[in-house]
C-alpha cells in the first residue's frame, strides 16, 4: 500500500512535469546565454543555469518528457511484441514454445546498450535508436512473464471447465487467460519502465541516445560531470531526477503486484 | 506427559484458538478432531512453538520433566526439546522434506542434532535402521534418493522416521495420512501406532476423519471454531456425543445411515472462515437447538479431559 | 544429460547470434573504406581499400571469412589503424574481466548477507530499512554512483585515483587502488538489485514446509536456515546472478568511460566513434558470446543445485 | 449412453537423453465399459489409477492413444474440438477443486452462463436464475465473485454451471473430496436430488469407495490404469473379487468397524 502511494506519487509528479512542459516552462530550455552561465539557485532560476546558461529547471521538465517518451515507446513495443509471443508460446504446440524460448535466449544476449551501439553505428545515434534498442531488449521480459503466467492459467481447472463448456481456444485466451495475466503484465510494464528510464539515461550519458539540443537527463549529467566539484547541483539535480523516476516505477510495480494479484506473487520476479 | 492449559493463538486482534486445555499421559493416544478453521493444526504447531511470526500463543504448555513453561520459553530451550522430547509429523509429505538433500542425510540430521559429536558412520547406521523400522521399501537404494524420487507414502515414512529418531516422549501427528491413498494410510497408521507403542510415547493425533480417530485413539477432543467443544473417551464421544456439533459431524460422516428419503444427515450452513465464528457458543449459527442463551459462552461441564461445552447437551443434562 | 542438451543449444544460439551481429553491421549504411580514407579519397584508392578490407566480396563470403577467423582466433585488422584486432581485444578483455569479476564479488558479498538479514528481519524496522535502502540503491544509475564516488574519494579525500589503469603485473598496489572505485560503482548498484532477490528467495524459503520440519527436528532458527534454506534459496539467486553478470559486462562499458579504464567498453566506444566497424563487430560478438556462455553456466549450475533437474 | 472401448492413453515424458526416445507413461490401459442412460456409474481409484485421465477422455477434453469413446452412438474420441458441440450441450463436468474451477475474475452469473454463451443458447438470464435456485443459492449470488463464497457454495456454483445447458450426463470428478465433512453431506444430497430431478446419467469419480457406495449403483475399480473390477456397487463392496478391491475395501477405516474393535493392523493386508 505504501509502495503504491509513494510510487504513484513519484510517477505522477514526473508525468505532471512532462505534461506541463508542453504548455509552459520557466525559460526556453535550449536557450544558450553566455551572460547567464552557471548561475546559482535564485528566484529567477529555481535550479540555476548550466555552463551554457540554460535554465536547469526548464531542461529538467522537458527532459522528463524525453524520459517518459522513450520509456513509453520502448515498453509499448516490448509489451505489444512480447505478450502475444508469450501467450502463443504457452498455448501453442510444444515446438513453438521451445522456439520462443530459444529466441528469447538469443535476444537476451543482446542487451540494450549493444543494440543501441550497433544501431547507432549504422544510423547515427538518436532518441529513435535508443527507443528501439531498449524496446527490443525488453521483449524477452514480457514474453517470459506472459508465457509463465499463461501456462499457469492454462493448467487451471477453470480453463478445463471452459473447454468442457464448449469454449474455443481463442475465446478461452480472451475471456480467461488475458484477464488473469493482465495484472501481472501491468506490473511488468511498471518494472520495465523503470529499467528503460535507467537505460535511456545511460545511453544519453554515453552520447548514444537523445542528441542535443533536445534536453535529456542522462546528457545533462554527462555535460556537467566535470563541474561536480564547483557546481555539484548540476550533477545532483538530474541524478536525483533519474533515481526518483526509477524508484517511482519500481515502487509502483511492487505496489501494483500486491494490489492486483497477491496470488500470482513471485511469478514475474525472474523477468528482470 | 503433556499438559496443555488454556492455550490460545491470536493473529493481531483475531482469536484463532481459544482456551484449549488437555493432557496426554505416557503411552496414551489422544485424537484432536476438527474441520478447516477449527484451529487444530495451529494448536499442534503452538505446542512445539513453531507458529508463524505473525501469530502469538498464550496459556500454558508443559512437558513432564521440564521445569520451564513452553509457551514463551526461550528459543534455545525449545530447540533442545524439539525432535528429542517433542516430535512432529506434518501433513504435506510433498513439501515437508528438503528437496535438495538426500533422504538418509535428513534422517541422520535428526539424530545428529541431539547427539553432537557422534561418529558419522554410527549416525548413518542409526538413520538406516530407522528407515528400516518404518519399512521404507528398497531401503538401500531409496535412502540415497532425493525426496522427489519417492512416493507420497514413502516420504511420509521418512518423516515418521525423523520424528521417531530420538525416541520422543510426545509425538504430534498433524493429519499425517490426509494426503495419502487409503491403502497407504492403513500402513502408515500401523507404523505410527507401533512407533509410539515401542517407545511408550504419548501420541497427539490430529485429523478431520472420525473413522481414523476411532481406529487410532483412546481419547478424543472435538474442536470447532478454535475451541474444544467436547472431550472424552473415543467410544463415548463417538457413540453418545453431548455436543450438537459432534452429533452433527457423526451423522454427516455416516454414509450408511440416511433419512426416509435416502438423504444423508447434513449440518446446515457452512464452516465460517477462521476468526469469523460467532461469539458465545461457536456452533450456534448452525445448531438446531440454539436459542438466546447460546449467545453467552457455554461453560465447560466436567473435567478438562472429559466433558463438553453446551447449554443444551444432547440427551439432556445428566 | 541436461548439460549436453544445453551445450548443443549454446552452439546453435551462438551461431545464430554471429549471423545477427554480422547482418546488422553489414546491412547498415556506411562504407568502411570511405570512412577510413575520408571524403577526398579517389575512386581508385577506395577500390583498393575495399579490396584490402575485403568488403568488395559478396556478403556470404565475408561472413564465412569472419566466422572462420573467429574460430581460428584471427579477428581481422582494424579498418582505421590496420593493426590486428585479436591481441588488443584480449588485453582489453582482461581489464574488463578484472573489473567485472571484482564487482561481482563485491555485489555477492554485500547482497547475500544483507538480503538474508532483510528477509529474516522482514517484520522489524532494521529489515524494512535494509530493503528500502536496496530499493533506493537499485534506482541509482551506475555512472552516477561512479561520479559521486570519484568526488568523495578522489577529489575530496584524495585517497584513490579518479581514473586510469595500471596492469596488475606492473604495480600491484597501484592496480588495486585503480580497481577499487570503478569496481565499487559497478558492484554496489548491482548489490542493491541482488539484495532484493536474495531477500525474496530467503523469504520464500523461510515459509517453506521443510524449514519447519528442520525446526521440528531441533535445529535452531539460524542453523535451520543455513543448513536447509540457503542451498534452496541459492537456486533462484544463482539465476539472477548469471543474468547480472551479463548486465555487469555491459555496465562496465559505461563505467570504463567514466573512469577512463582501457577495457572492452572503451575499445567499443572508441571504435564506434571512429566507425571502425570490424572492431565493433568483434567486440559485440565477444560480449554476446560471453553473455551466452554465462547463461549456459548458470543452467549447468542450476542442475547441480536442484536434484530434480539432474535426471530430467 | 457412454461407451469406452479398449481405451488407452499414454503420455510422453521429456526425454532423458538429448537424442533418445521419450519414455512413455501408461496412464490408462485398455479400459472398456458402458454407462447406460439413468445409471449412476462410479469410478474408484487411488492416485495414479488413471481416473482423471478417464474423465478427460470421456468428456472429450483429451484424445486416447488407442481405443474409442462413444456418446449416444457418436464417436467422441479423435474428433476436433469444434466437432464436439453435440457432446458439450449434453455432457457436463464438475471438477474436484471448487475454487480452482471457477475463474476468479468472473462474476458468478458469467461463470454459470459460460456454457450457454459458448453454445449460443438463448434465454441466459432466466436460465442462470433457474439453476441458481435449483442448487440452493440466492439470486443475489449472481453478481458476486467466487472468492466471496465458501467451499461448499462454490461447488454449488460449479453444479449450477454444469446444469445450465440442460445436459443428460453429468461427470463429477471428486466433487466432494476438497470439502469439509459437515458440508460434504449437503453437496452429496444436492447432487442426488439433482440427478433425480433432471433424470441425469451420472458418472461419479472418487478415491473414496464409501462415498461411491452411497451415490452410485454401479462401480468400476481402476488400478494403475487398468480396470480390475466392474459390477453392482453392493456386490463389489460386500464380495470384492479382485485382490486389489479386497485390499481397498479393507483399508478404509470406518467408525462402525473401529468401535467394533477393528485396529489399524486389521486394515492392512
Amino acid at each position: 500500500m505504501r509502495s503504491l502511494v509513494l510510487g504513484g506519487a513519484l510517477v505522477g509528479l514526473i508525468v505532471l512535469a512532462a505534461l506541463l512542459s508542453f504548455l509552459w516552462t520557466p525559460y526556453d530550455p535550449t536557450l544558450v546565454d553566455a551572460a547567464l552561465r552557471l548561475r546559482g539557485v535564485d528566484w529567477a532560476h529555481w535550479l540555476g543555469t548550466d555552463r551554457f546558461g540554460r535554465d536547469v529547471a526548464s531542461q529538467l521538465m522537458v527532459g522528463a518528457r524525453t524520459t517518459l517518451y522513450v520509456g513509453l515507446v520502448a515498453v509499448g513495443v516490448a509489451a505489444l511484441v512480447g505478450t502475444p509471443l508469450g501467450l502463443l508460446a504457452a498455448s501453442g504446440p510444444r515446438w513453438l514454445g521451445e522456439l520462443v524460448a530459444r529466441v528469447n535466449d538469443l535476444v537476451l544476449a543482446f542487451p540494450a546498450l549493444l543494440l543501441a551501439i550497433m544501431l547507432g553505428a549504422g544510423f547515427g545515434a538518436s532518441t529513435g535508436t535508443a527507443m528501439i534498442a531498449i524496446g527490443v531488449a525488453t521483449v524477452p521480459s514480457f514474453a517470459r512473464v506472459a508465457r509463465a503466467a499463461a501456462m499457469q492459467v492454462l493448467t487451471t481447472e477453470y480453463v478445463l471447465a471452459a473447454r468442457s463448456a464448449g469454449r474455443r481456444p481463442l475465446a478461452i485466451s480472451v475471456r480467461h487467460v488475458l484477464p488473469n495475466v493482465a495484472g501481472l503484465l501491468i506490473v511488468q510494464s511498471s518494472v520495465s519502465f523503470g529499467i528503460a528510464v535507467l537505460a535511456e539515461a545511460a545511453l544519453s550519458f554515453l552520447g548514444l541516445g537523445t542528441q542535443p539540443p533536445t534536453p535529456s537527463w542522462g546528457r545533462m549529467l554527462q555535460e556537467s560531470q566535470e563541474l561536480l566539484a564547483v557546481q555539484p547541483r548540476l550533477v545532483v539535480v538530474p541524478g536525483v531526477a533519474i533515481a526518483l523516476a526509477v524508484l517511482g516505477f519500481s515502487l509502483l510495480g511492487d505496489g501494483l503486484r500486491d494490489r492486483l494479484d497477491p496470488r500470482l506473487k513471485g511469478v514475474g520476479d525472474a523477468g528482470r | 506427559m503433556l499438559a496443555v492449559d488454556r492455550l490460545g493463538v491470536r493473529a493481531g486482534e483475531l482469536d484463532l484458538v481459544t482456551e484449549v486445555s488437555f493432557t496426554v499421559s505416557a503411552g496414551e493416544r489422544v485424537g484432536l478432531i476438527g474441520e478447516s478453521g477449527s484451529g487444530k493444526s495451529l494448536t499442534a504447531t503452538a505446542l512445539l512453538g513453531l507458529l508463524p511470526e505473525e501469530l502469538t500463543a498464550s496459556g500454558s504448555v508443559r512437558v513432564a520433566g521440564v521445569e520451564h513453561e513452553l509457551v514463551g520459553a526461550p528459543e534455545r530451550l525449545l530447540t533442545k526439546l524439539r525432535g528429542s522430547r517433542l516430535a512432529m509429523v506434518f501433513q504435506e509429505p510433498m513439501t515437508a522434506l528438503n528437496p535438495a538433500m538426500r533422504v538418509i542425510d535428513q534422517v541422520a540430521e535428526a539424530r545428529e542434532v541431539h547427539h553432537p559429536g557422534r561418529d558419522r558412520v554410527l549416525v548413518e547406521a542409526d538413520a538406516l535402521r530407522l528407515l528400516e523400522q518404518v519399512r521404507l521399501p528398497e531401503v538401500a537404494t531409496l535412502a540415497r534418493a532425493y525426496p522427489h524420487q519417492l512416493s507420497g507414502g514413502q516420504r511420509q515414512r521418512v518423516l515418521l522416521a525423523m520424528a521417531l529418531a530420538n525416541d520422543p516422549d510426545v509425538l504430534v501427528c498433524d493429519e499425517p495420512t490426509t494426503a495419502l491413498d487409503v491403502t497407504v494410510q492403513a500402513q502408515l497408521l500401523e507404523l505410527i501406532l507401533a512407533g509410539v507403542a515401542e517407545r511408550g510415547a504419548a501420541l497427539l493425533f490430529i485429523t478431520h476423519d472420525l473413522a481414523v480417530v476411532a481406529t487410532v485413539c483412546e481419547r478424543v477432543l472435538v474442536m470447532y471454531g478454535g475451541r474444544v467443544v467436547e472431550a472424552g473417551p473415543v467410544r463415548e464421544v463417538l457413540t453418545e456425543p453431548r455436543h450438537h456439533y459432534t452429533r452433527g459431524l457423526l451423522d454427516a460422516s455416516d454414509l450408511e445411515s440416511t433419512d426416509e428419503h435416502g438423504r444423508l444427515h447434513a449440518i446446515p450452513g457452512t464452516v465460517p472462515a477462521a476468526g469469523e465464528f460467532p461469539s458465545g457458543c461457536v456452533f450456534r449459527t448452525r445448531c438446531g437447538r440454539a436459542d438466546e442463551q447460546c449467545a453467552d459462552l457455554p461453560p465447560w461441564t466436567g473435567v478438562p479431559d472429559h466433558g463438553h461445552a453446551c447449554w443444551h447437551p444432547v440427551g439432556g443434562d445428566s | 544429460m541436461i548439460v549436453l542438451r544445453r551445450a548443443v543449444i549454446l552452439l546453435v544460439t551462438t551461431a545464430v547470434a554471429s549471423l545477427v551481429v554480422f547482418a546488422l553491421l553489414a546491412v547498415l549504411p556506411g562504407d568502411p573504406a570511405q570512412v577510413a580514407l575520408g571524403v577526398n579519397a579517389t575512386p581508385e584508392l577506395l577500390a583498393k581499400a575495399r579490396h584490402e578490407f575485403g568488403t568488395d566480396r559478396p556478403l556470404p563470403v565475408q561472413y564465412a571469412d569472419w566466422l572462420g577467423g573467429l574460430l581460428s582466433g584471427d579477428l581481422g585488422r582494424s579498418y582505421v589503424t590496420g593493426e590486428p584486432i585479436a591481441p588488443r581485444l584480449l588485453d582489453r578483455f582482461e581489464v574488463t574481466l578484472w573489473l567485472v569479476g571484482t564487482a561481482m564479488v563485491i555485489a555477492a558479498l554485500v547482497a547475500v548477507p544483507l538480503g538474508a538479514f532483510a528477509a529474516v528481519r522482514h517484520r522489524r524496522t532494521s529489515g524494512v530499512l535494509v530493503s528500502a535502502a536496496s530499493q533506493l540503491g537499485a534506482a541509482v544509475p551506475g555512472f552516477l554512483a561512479g561520479i559521486l564516488l570519484v568526488e568523495v574519494f578522489a577529489v575530496h579525500l584524495r585517497l584513490l585515483p579518479s581514473g586510469g589503469w595500471t596492469p596488475p603485473n606492473a604495480d600491484f598496489g597501484a592496480f588495486l587502488r585503480g580497481l577499487v572505485l570503478p569496481a565499487l560503482s559497478l558492484g554496489l548498484v548491482q548489490a542493491a538489485v541482488l539484495t532484493r532477490y536474495v531477500r525474496s528467495a530467503v523469504l520464500d524459503v523461510l515459509r517453506a514446509d521443510y524449514l519447519r520440519t528442520a525446526r521440528a527436528k531441533g535445529l535452531g532458527p539460524v542453523r535451520a536456515l543455513v543448513r536447509h534454506g540457503l542451498r534452496n534459496a541459492a537456486v533462484p539467486v544463482v539465476t539472477v546472478l548469471g543474468l547480472q553478470l551479463a548486465t555487469l559486462l555491459v555496465g562496465a562499458v559505461i563505467i570504463e568511460r567514466v573512469f577512463v579504464v582501457p577495457g572492452l567498453g572503451s575499445l567499443l566506444l572508441d571504435a564506434v566513434g571512429t566507425r571502425d566497424l570490424v572492431v565493433v563487430q568483434d567486440v559485440v560478438m565477444l560480449l554476446v558470446v560471453a553473455v551466452l556462455l554465462v547463461n549456459f553456466l548458470v543452467d549447468v549450475l542450476y542442475a547441480v543445485l536442484d536434484p530434480k533437474l539432474r535426471r530430467a | 449412453m457412454i461407451v469406452a472401448e479398449e481405451l488407452s492413453r499414454s503420455y510422453r515424458r521429456p526425454r532423458s537423453t538429448p537424442f533418445g526416445p521419450r519414455p512413455q507413461v501408461r496412464a490408462l490401459h485398455e479400459v472398456s465399459f458402458e454407462v447406460v442412460a439413468g445409471q449412476r456409474f462410479g469410478v474408484v481409484g487411488e492416485s495414479g489409477s488413471g481416473k482423471s485421465t478417464l474423465v478427460r477422455l470421456l468428456a472429450g477434453l483429451d484424445s486416447p492413444s488407442s481405443g474409442a469413446v462413444r456418446f449416444d452412438g457418436q464417436l467422441v474420441s479423435g474428433r476436433r474440438q469444434r466437432d464436439l458441440d453435440f457432446l458439450r450441450s449434453r455432457l457436463q463436468v464438475v471438477f474436484q477443486d471448487p475454487m480452482g474451477s471457477l475463474d476468479p475474475r468472473m462474476r458468478v452469473a458469467d461463470i454459470i452462463a459460460e456454457p450457454l454463451v459458448a453454445q449460443r443458447i438463448p434465454g441466459r438470464a432466466e436460465r442462470v436464475a433457474e439453476v441458481l435456485a435449483a442448487v440452493g443459492l440466492p439470486a443475489s449470488a449472481a453478481d458476486r465473485y467466487p472468492h466471496q463464497f465458501s467451499g461448499g457454495q462454490r461447488q454449488r456454483i460449479c453444479l449450477a454451471r454444469a446444469l445450465a445447458p440442460r445436459p443428460q450426463v453429468l461427470i463429477a470428478d471428486e466433487p466432494v473430496s476438497a470439502l469439509d465433512v459437515s458440508v460434504r453431506a449437503q453437496v452429496l444430497n444436492l447432487l442426488s436430488d439433482l440427478v433425480d430431478r433432471y433424470s441425469l446419467t451420472l458418472v461419479f469419480v472418487s478415491h473414496d469407495l464409501s462415498v461411491v457406495r452411497h451415490v452410485c449403483d454401479t462401480v468400476a475399480v481402476l488400478k494403475s490404469g487398468q480396470l480390475v473390477e466392474l459390477g453392482a456397487v453392493e456386490q463389489v463392496y460386500r464380495r470384492p473379487r479382485h485382490p486389489y478391491t479386497r485390499q481397498l475395501v479393507r483399508a478404509v477405516p470406518t467408525l462402525r468397524g473401529a468401535l467394533a474393535g477393528i485396529t489399524a493392523a486389521d486394515l492392512t493386508p
